[in-house]
C-alpha cells in the first residue's frame, strides 16, 4: 500500500490527509452545532436543518449581488457581512417556525421529524420559485482564495483556514452560552424539567424560541460558509441531512463536546480510508462502522451515566 | 359477563373492513381505468409498509426511519427472480455472455453472480420475500433492542441504515443494477405481466395479499401481545417488572412490519415492473411514515387509507400544477401533524364516538331508568385503537 | 448471626452515578414473611435500593441473594420469574387498557412472544382476576380504563397487578403516598392481609402506617445502613434521631 | 389498419410533395391552407384534432435533478412555441402537456404511462438520467409511444421507440481522448466520477481507449451521488501526478469539487494536470462559478459559444423567452433539437403515428440545428461532431477544436465492453 511512494511522499500524504481530515471536521461540526442545539438539548428532531443552511447560502449571495452592484469598493468585506446576514434571516426564520410549529409538538418529538420534514418541502419548493431550479454560483472574495504553499507538495486552502477558524470562534461562542452564561442556565432548566422552570420564574416559551432560533442561526453561518466548498441549489441540504445527524447521535445527544469528539473521529476516519479506499467504499464503510458503534454503544461516545 | 370475552371482530371492526373491501374491490375496479387502477396497486403496496409502521410505531412505539430497506429487499428479490426470467439466453443472445441480466453485461460480468443463482427458483423467492427482510430486522432489533435504543436514537440510525443500503446498491452496480436498478421485467413464469388483464389479476391479488396481512396484523393486535405493545408503549418498566422481556417484543413486531414491508415491495416490482434504489433511501422510508401518520398511527385500516390519499393527492396534484406541488404536500405533512395526530382514523373515531353517545343520551331519555353507564361503555372498550389520548413515547 | 434461610439477602452492595456513591457497602436481610420498611431522609438511596434489587440499575459492587439466587446478574423479567415483584412510587399501571387488562397482562402465563400470541383469555384467567380485583377494592371498576381511576385506585391497581404474579418478594415504593387516611387504613389492610405467605419490603415516610405494618424498620443514610431493628429501637436511636426523625 | 380505399393515399403522398415544397416558404405553410383530414394523419386514435396535436414533456421539476433539467424544459419549451409560430406540425399547433417526474424514477414511468395512456400524446419529449429512461423505456416499448431523450449517455441501448439525441458515450469521449494524446502529449490518466452507471462506463471506455493506444491509467475512482468533499481525491491526485484528469462528476458534487480543486492551489489554466470533462456544460458552470473552474477542457458536442448562424438564432430567441442571464449547455441544446426532429419525421411520414413517424426517423436531417448540421442514424442515435471547449472566466467556454466529420453513432461500439 505505502510502497508505491516515497518517505518525502509519505509524509506529505500523511500532512495533507491531516489537513483533509481537519477541514472535513471543522466542516462537521459547523454542521452539527446547530443540530446539537436543537436535537441534542430541545430533543427536536429537525429535518428542515439542510434547508436552513441552505438559507444561509442563499442569503451569501444575495449580499454578494447587493455587494457587487452597490458597493463594488467593499466587495472583499461582503462575506462577513453576508454570515450575519445569513445567522440573522435564518435565526428570524427559526424563531417563526418555532412560534408557529415546533412549540406545539414537544411533547411529541417524533412528531417534530414528520412536521419539519413538511416544512423541509416546502422551503425546497420556496427556494425553487424564487431563485429558480438551476444553482447559484457564490463567487468569493479574492482574500478567500487561493493557498497557503507550505512545501511544494503540501498547501493549506486559505479557505479551508477560515472554516476551522470561524468553526473554532462559533463552538467556543456556543459553549460560552449554553454552559457559562446565565441564559444557557436557563436553556438547560428548561430542557430538564419544563414544569420546574416555568415555576422559577424563567419565560419557557421565549427560551425554546431562542434556542430554536440560535440552532438555526447557527446551521445559517454553517450554509454561508459552505458556499465556499459546495453547491448552492433548492436541494442541496439535503446532502448533509443524514451526516449531520449521526454526527449528533454518535457523539451522545446531549453533549456538545461529545459532537465535537464525534465530529473528529468520523471526519479522521473517513478521510484516511478515501485515501487507501475508493471513496464510494470509504462512505459506505464510515457509516457502517459508525452505526456498528451506535447499536454497541447506543448512548454515543459521551453521555454522562444517569439514574434512569 | 359478556365484556370479559374478548371477541377478535367487533361489529365495528367488521363495517372497517367491509367498507374498505367494497371500495377496493368494487368501487375502484369499477370507476378506474386499468391505467389509474394500476396506479392505486402501486400505492396499495406501499400500504403494506404503512400497516407494518401502526404496529411498530403506532403500538410499539418503534420509529424507523429505514422501512424503505425492507420494502427494498422484499421488491429486490421479486425482482431478481423476474430478471432472471427476463434474462434467458435466447432473449439475450446478443450479449457477449447471453443468459445473465443485461446489466451485469454491461459490467463485464461473465457468470451469473453465486447469490443470483437461487433466484432462478421462485420457491426460493417467495422464500426470500418472506424471511429475508424478517431476518435483517431481527439482526438490527436485537443488537438494538436488547441495548435498550430507543425513540430517536433508533430512527436515526435505520434512517442510516437506509442511507447506507441505497450507497451499496448504487456502488455495486454490477451485481444490483446500480441506481438504474432492475428494469424491463416482463413475465412470471411464463404469464406476461404487462398486459392489462394481467395488471387487473395482479391488482386482486395486491388487494388480496394485504386483506390477508391485515387479518394476520388484526389477529397481532388483538391478541394478548397487542394489548402487551400498547402496554410497552405506556409504561415499558411496569411491563419488564411484570415479568416480561420487553425487547422480544419489540423484536417480533419489528420483524413482523419488515415482512409486510417485504410483502409490499415484492407487489410493487410485480406491478410496476421494475425496482430501483431510490425506494430504499430515506426519502421514501419517512413518506411511509407519513402515509402512516396521516391514516392514524393507531389504525391499520386508517394506514391503507393514508397510503392511498397522500399518493393520489401526489399524483393529482403533481399532474394539475407541477410546479407547486410541492407547498400543497407540505402543508398536509404540517396540518396532520398539527391539527389530527391521530390522523384521519383519529376523526373518524371522533365521530363514531360522538355518533355514539348521542345515540346513548337519545336512548336515557326514552328509557329514564337505565342508569348512566352507557356513556362509560363507550370509554371502557378494550379495544385500545379507540384512545384519542396522544400515545406517549419514550 | 444464626443459619437460617432468608428469603433476601443483600451483602456489601454499591452502585455510584459519574463517582456519587448513591448506595454505600450495604448489607441487610429479609426473613420468610417478614415486612420490612425502609425508611430514610430523602437521597439517602431507597429508591435505588428497590432499582438494584429489582434489576433496573446494576450494582457496581456487591451481591443480592433471593432465596440464595444472586440477583446482580439477571436480567429484569428473570428476577419477577424467581419472584420478586416491585411497585414504583409513581402507580405506574396501564393507561390505556382497562382494569381488566391491567390484571390480565400480570397474569404468570403466556410470557413469550408465542406465548402471548396464542394466549387464551380463559376461565383461569377471568377467575384469578376477579379474585384480586376484589381485593384491591376495584370489582366493580373491571371495565373501566386505568387512567379514569383515582389516585388511590391507581395504586391498588397496581399492587393488584403484584398479587396476580403471586411474588414470594414484595417490594412497595411509598404505597400511600397521596392517599386518603380512608384509603391509607384500606391499604394497611390490605397488605396485612397479603402479606401472610409472602415477604414485604417497603419504603415509606408516613410514620403512622409504618407503625401499622412493619415489623422491622431498616434506615438508611446517604447510601449507609444508618440503624436497624423494631421500629421502637430504632425511634430511639440517638444516630437515627439527628438525621432523620431530629430536624 | 386498412384505409376504406386507396384514394387518400396517393392523395396524401401528392399533399406530402406538394408540403415538401411549401417547406420552403414557411410564410406559406404559416396560412396553414394545407391541412389533411385528422382521420388520415392519426389511424391510432393520439390526441391529435383538426387544429392540433398534443406532445408531453416529462422532466424532473422538482427534488435534485430539477437543477439539471430545467434547460431540457425550456428548450423543448422554445422549439414547441417556434414550431407553432411557424404553423405547427401538419398544419396543427402543438399542445404540450408537463409532468413531473421528481426526480424519481417510479414517478418517471407512472407519468409517462398517464402521457401514453390517458392523454394519448403522439410525442414525449424527455427524461435526463439513464435510470429515469431505463425507468419508462418498457412502457414506451409497450404502449408504442416515442421518448425524444436529450441527454449524452452511456450507450448500449438502442430501441425503436426513444430518438437519442444526445452523444452516446464514444462520440463524446473518443475525440476528447484523442485530442489530448495528439495535441496534449497526454500519458497518465486519472479517471474520476460519480458511482453510477453513466460515469463506470464511460470510464470503462476511456480505460480501454487509453490502453489500445498503449498510454497508462494511474487512478480510477468512484463517489457517490451527492458527495461533497474531495479534498482526498485531490490529495491523490497531487500525488500521482497524471497528465489527464477525466472527470465525469456530476450534480451538486461538481460544485464542491471544482471550488475545492482551486481552494487547494491547483491552477487549472496551467494544464499540469489537465482536466477534461465529459458532464460541465454552462449549466454547470453557473453553479460553479466562472472563476473557479476556468482552464478546464470539457468535450461534448455543443458549446454556447458555437460561431454559426443557426446558434447565433438559438442563443437570441433562448435569451429573449427566458431572460440575459441564462445559459444554454449541451444537453439543453439537445433538448431544443427533440421537437423539431419530430416535426421533420411527421412530414416525412405525413403521419402522427408511431409507427410511421419511426420508420421515417432514420436519415431525417436538420440543418437548422445550433450546433450544425445533424442526420438520426438508422440506430435512432444521431451523427454529430464533437468539440473540445476551454472554460472561461465568464462561464462560457471557448471552442479550441472541432472534429472535422460527423461522428457516426455506435452504441454497441465493439472492442469497449
Amino acid at each position: 500500500m505505502f510502497a508505491d511512494y516515497s518517505s518525502s511522499e509519505l509524509l506529505a500524504i500523511f500532512a495533507m490527509q491531516g489537513f483533509a481530515g481537519l477541514s472535513l471536521f471543522s466542516i462537521f461540526v459547523l454542521m452539527a452545532l446547530g443540530l446539537a442545539i436543537i436535537f441534542g438539548q430541545m430533543g427536536v428532531i429537525n429535518m428542515a436543518h439542510g434547508e436552513f443552511m441552505i438559507l444561509g447560502a442563499y442569503m451569501t449571495y444575495l449580499t454578494s449581488n447587493l455587494f457587487e452592484a452597490l458597493m463594488p469598493g467593499l466587495y472583499g468585506a461582503y462575506f462577513i457581512v453576508a454570515m450575519v446576514v445569513a445567522f440573522v434571516s435564518a435565526g428570524a426564520l427559526g424563531a417563526l417556525v418555532e412560534w408557529a410549529m415546533i412549540r406545539r409538538l414537544y411533547h411529541r418529538p417524533l412528531d417534530t421529524l414528520l412536521a419539519t420534514w413538511g416544512l423541509s418541502l416546502i422551503l425546497q419548493q420556496c427556494y425553487r420559485s424564487i431563485f429558480g431550479a438551476r444553482e447559484v454560483g457564490v463567487s468569493l472574495p479574492d482574500w478567500l482564495m487561493g493557498s497557503v504553499a507550505v512545501t511544494d507538495m503540501i498547501e493549506i486552502p486559505i479557505n479551508g483556514l477560515f472554516v476551522m477558524v470561524l468553526t473554532l470562534l462559533i463552538a467556543a461562542g456556543v459553549y460560552y452560552l449554553m454552559y457559562r452564561s446565565n441564559w444557557g442556565g436557563q436553556v438547560r432548566a428548561v430542557v430538564q424539567n419544563r414544569p420546574m422552570a416555568g415555576a422559577v420564574g424563567i419565560n419557557t416559551g421565549k427560551v425554546d424560541r431562542m434556542t430554536f432560533a440560535l440552532g438555526c442561526g447557527i446551521a445559517g453561518v454553517a450554509g454561508s460558509a459552505f458556499t465556499m466548498i459546495g453547491s448552492t441549489g433548492p436541494t442541496s441540504g439535503q446532502l448533509y441531512i443524514v451526516d449531520t445527524f449521526l454526527v449528533v447521535v454518535f457523539g451522545g445527544a446531549a453533549s456538545l463536546l461529545g459532537t465535537i469528539a464525534s465530529a473528529f473521529t468520523i471526519s479522521q476516519a473517513q478521510s484516511t480510508m478515501e485515501f487507501f479506499l475508493s471513496g464510494s467504499m470509504a462512505k459506505v464503510l464510515t457509516l457502517l462502522v459508525v452505526v456498528g458503534i451506535l447499536m454497541l454503544r447506543p448512548q454515543g461516545l459521551f453521555s454522562l451515566k444517569i439514574r434512569r | 359477563m359478556n365484556a370479559l370475552k374478548n371477541n377478535l371482530f367487533k361489529r365495528q371492526d367488521l363495517i372497517n373492513y367491509g367498507l374498505l373491501a367494497i371500495l377496493l374491490v368494487l368501487i375502484l375496479p369499477l370507476t378506474l381505468d386499468i391505467f389509474r387502477l394500476n396506479l392505486v396497486g402501486k400505492y396499495l403496496s406501499y400500504a403494506f409498509v404503512a400497516v407494518g409502521l401502526v404496529l411498530c410505531w403506532g403500538y410499539g412505539g418503534i420509529l424507523s426511519l429505514g422501512q424503505g430497506v425492507f420494502f427494498g429487499i422484499g421488491g429486490y428479490a421479486m425482482a431478481m427472480f423476474l430478471k432472471l426470467e427476463a434474462s434467458s439466453p435466447e432473449a439475450t443472445a446478443i450479449q457477449s455472455t447471453p443468459g445473465i441480466p443485461d446489466f451485469m453485461d454491461w459490467n463485464q460480468l461473465t457468470a451469473l453472480p453465486w447469490f443470483w443463482e437461487p433466484f432462478h427458483s421462485l420457491g426460493f423467492t417467495t422464500l426470500a420475500i418472506l424471511f429475508v427482510a424478517p431476518l435483517f430486522a431481527f439482526i438490527v432489533a436485537v443488537a438494538m433492542f436488547k441495548r435498550r435504543v430507543g425513540g430517536v436514537y433508533f430512527a436515526i440510525i435505520t434512517q442510516a441504515i437506509a442511507a447506507i443500503l441505497t450507497i451499496l446498491i448504487i456502488g455495486q452496480q454490477g451485481y444490483t443494477g446500480g441506481v438504474n436498478g432492475i428494469t424491463d421485467l416482463r413475465t412470471l413464469m411464463g404469464w406476461d405481466i404487462r398486459t392489462d388483464s394481467a395488471k387487473y389479476i395482479l391488482y386482486f391479488f395486491c388487494v388480496a395479499m394485504l386483506f390477508a396481512c391485515l387479518l394476520l396484523a388484526h389477529l397481532v393486535l388483538k391478541s394478548k401481545l397487542g394489548r402487551l405493545l400498547v402496554a410497552i408503549r405506556d409504561r415499558e418498566d411496569r411491563v419488564r417488572f411484570s415479568g416480561y422481556d420487553v425487547s422480544s417484543f419489540k423484536i417480533f413486531v419489528f420483524c413482523f412490519a419488515a415482512m409486510l414491508s417485504a410483502i409490499g415491495g415484492a407487489m410493487f416490482t410485480l406491478q410496476v415492473g421494475f425496482m430501483s434504489p431510490t425506494l430504499v433511501g430515506i426519502v421514501p422510508s419517512i413518506e411511509m411514515v407519513i402515509f402512516c401518520a396521516l391514516g392514524g398511527r393507531l389504525s391499520i385500516i386508517g394506514a391503507v387509507y393514508g397510503a392511498l390519499l397522500v399518493n393520489a393527492a401526489k399524483t393529482t396534484m403533481s399532474e394539475a400544477f407541477p410546479e407547486l406541488w410541492l407547498f400543497a404536500m407540505g402543508a398536509l405533512f404540517i396540518g396532520v401533524v398539527l391539527a389530527f395526530p391521530n390522523g384521519l382514523a383519529g376523526l373518524y373515531q371522533t365521530l363514531l364516538q360522538k355518533v355514539k353517545e348521542r345515540r346513548a343520551a337519545a336512548a336515557a331519555q326514552k328509557t329514564p331508568a337505565t342508569p348512566a353507564i352507557a356513556p362509560r361503555n363507550a370509554t371502557s372498550d378494550p379495544e385500545p385503537a379507540q384512545g384519542i389520548g396522544v400515545p406517549s413515547q419514550s | 448471626m444464626e443459619q437460617k434461610d432468608f428469603v433476601l439477602a443483600v451483602e456489601g452492595l454499591s452502585v455510584s452515578f459519574d463517582g456519587f456513591k448513591a448506595v454505600n457497602d450495604l448489607s441487610f436481610y429479609v426473613d420468610e414473611g417478614e415486612i420490612r420498611v425502609i425508611i430514610g431522609p430523602n437521597g439517602a438511596g431507597k429508591t435505588t435500593v428497590l432499582d438494584l434489587i429489582c434489576g433496573r440499575t446494576k450494582a457496581t459492587d456487591g451481591s443480592i441473594k433471593f432465596r440464595n439466587k444472586e440477583l446482580t446478574r439477571m436480567k429484569e423479567h428473570q428476577i419477577v420469574h424467581a419472584g420478586v415483584g416491585r411497585k414504583f412510587q409513581n402507580p405506574s399501571i396501564y393507561e390505556d387498557l382497562t382494569v381488566f387488562e391491567n390484571l390480565e397482562l400480570s397474569f404468570p402465563r403466556g410470557h413469550s412472544v408465542f406465548g402471548a400470541l396464542t394466549f387464551r383469555r380463559d376461565k383461569q384467567v377471568i377467575d384469578k382476576v376477579t379474585e384480586v380485583a376484589e381485593m384491591i377494592f376495584l370489582a366493580d371498576l373491571l371495565h373501566q380504563r386505568a387512567d379514569l381511576l383515582s389516585h388511590g385506585q391507581k395504586q391498588w391497581l397496581e399492587i393488584g397487578m403484584l398479587l396476580i404474579q403471586d411474588p414470594a418478594l414484595l417490594m412497595l415504593d411509598e404505597p400511600v403516598a397521596g392517599m386518603s387516611v380512608a384509603e391509607r387504613k384500606k391499604t394497611a389492610e390490605l397488605l396485612n392481609r397479603i402479606t401472610r405467605d409472602r415477604s414485604v419490603l417497603v419504603i415509606e415516610h408516613d410514620m403512622q402506617f409504618v407503625e401499622d405494618i412493619a415489623h422491622r424498620v431498616t434506615v438508611l443514610h446517604q447510601g449507609r445502613l444508618l440503624s436497624e431493628g423494631s421500629l421502637e429501637r430504632v425511634k430511639n436511636d440517638p444516630k437515627v434521631v439527628e438525621v432523620y426523625l431530629g430536624h | 389498419m386498412q384505409k376504406r380505399d386507396r384514394n387518400p393515399k396517393q392523395q396524401s403522398t401528392l399533399r406530402r410533395q406538394l408540403l415538401k415544397g411549401l417547406m420552403l416558404l414557411p410564410a406559406a405553410v404559416m396560412l396553414g391552407n394545407v391541412q389533411l383530414a385528422s382521420a388520415e394523419v392519426n389511424t391510432t386514435g393520439l390526441a391529435v384534432t383538426d387544429d392540433t396535436v398534443k406532445v408531453g414533456i416529462l422532466h424532473s421539476i422538482t427534488g435534485t435533478m430539477a437543477i439539471s433539467e430545467t434547460g431540457s424544459v425550456q428548450a423543448e419549451k422554445l422549439a414547441i412555441d417556434q414550431i407553432n409560430a411557424m404553423g405547427g406540425v401538419l398544419g396543427r399547433q402543438i399542445e404540450y402537456i408537463q409532468e413531473d417526474g421528481a426526480s424519481d424514477w417510479p414517478t418517471f414511468a407512472e407519468k409517462s404511462k398517464k402521457l401514453l395512456v390517458n392523454d394519448k400524446v403522439a410525442a414525449v419529449f424527455g427524461c435526463w438520467t439513464s435510470a429515469s429512461r431505463k425507468a419508462v423505456l418498457p412502457v414506451f416499448e409497450q404502449y408504442n409511444g416515442m421518448l425524444y431523450y436529450p441527454t449524452f449517455y452511456e450507450g448500449l441501448e438502442q430501441s425503436p421507440n426513444v430518438i437519442y439525441t444526445g452523444q452516446e458515450a464514444t462520440q463524446q469521449i473518443l475525440a476528447g481522448l484523442d485530442w489530448v494524446m495528439e495535441n496534449k502529449g497526454a500519458e497518465n490518466f486519472y479517471l474520476l466520477g460519480s458511482d453510477y452507471i453513466w460515469p463506470r462506463t464511460s470510464n470503462k471506455i476511456a480505460r480501454k481507449h487509453i490502453e489500445k493506444n498503449g498510454l497508462k491509467v494511474v487512478g480510477e475512482e468512484y463517489y457517490p451521488l451527492g458527495h461533497t468533499q474531495f479534498n482526498s481525491v485531490i490529495n491523490k491526485i497531487k500525488l500521482k501526478k497524471p497528465d489527464v484528469v477525466f472527470i465525469s462528476v456530476v450534480g451538486g458534487s461538481n460544485v464542491a469539487f471544482y471550488k475545492q480543486l482551486k481552494a487547494a492551489g491547483i491552477e487549472m489554466g496551467k494544464e499540469k494536470p489537465l482536466f477534461l470533462t465529459i458532464s460541465v456544460t454552462e449549466d454547470e458552470i453557473l453553479g460553479i462559478g466562472g472563476e473557479n473552474i476556468d482552464g478546464i477542457y470539457a468535450s461534448m458536442k455543443y458549446f454556447q459559444s458555437l460561431d454559426n448562424e443557426n446558434n447565433a438564432g438559438f442563443v437570441d430567441a433562448f435569451k429573449e423567452k427566458y431572460g440575459e442571464d441564462i445559459v444554454i449547455g449541451d444537453v439543453t441544446q439537445a433538448a431544443y433539437l427533440g421537437p423539431w426532429l419530430w416535426k421533420a419525421a411527421v412530414e416525412k411520414a405525413g403521419s402522427f403515428d408511431i409507427d410511421k413517424v419511426r420508420a421515417a426517423s432514420a436519415e431525417i436531417e436538420l440543418t437548422s440545428a445550433p450546433e450544425g448540421y445533424v442526420k438520426v442514424h438508422p440506430n435512432h442515435h444521431l451523427w454529430s461532431k464533437t468539440r473540445i471547449g476551454q472554460a472561461q472566466t465568464d462561464g462560457q467556454y471557448k471552442v479550441v477544436y472541432e472534429t472535422s466529420e460527423l461522428i457516426e453513432p455506435n452504441p454497441f461500439p465493439e472492442g469497449y465492453q
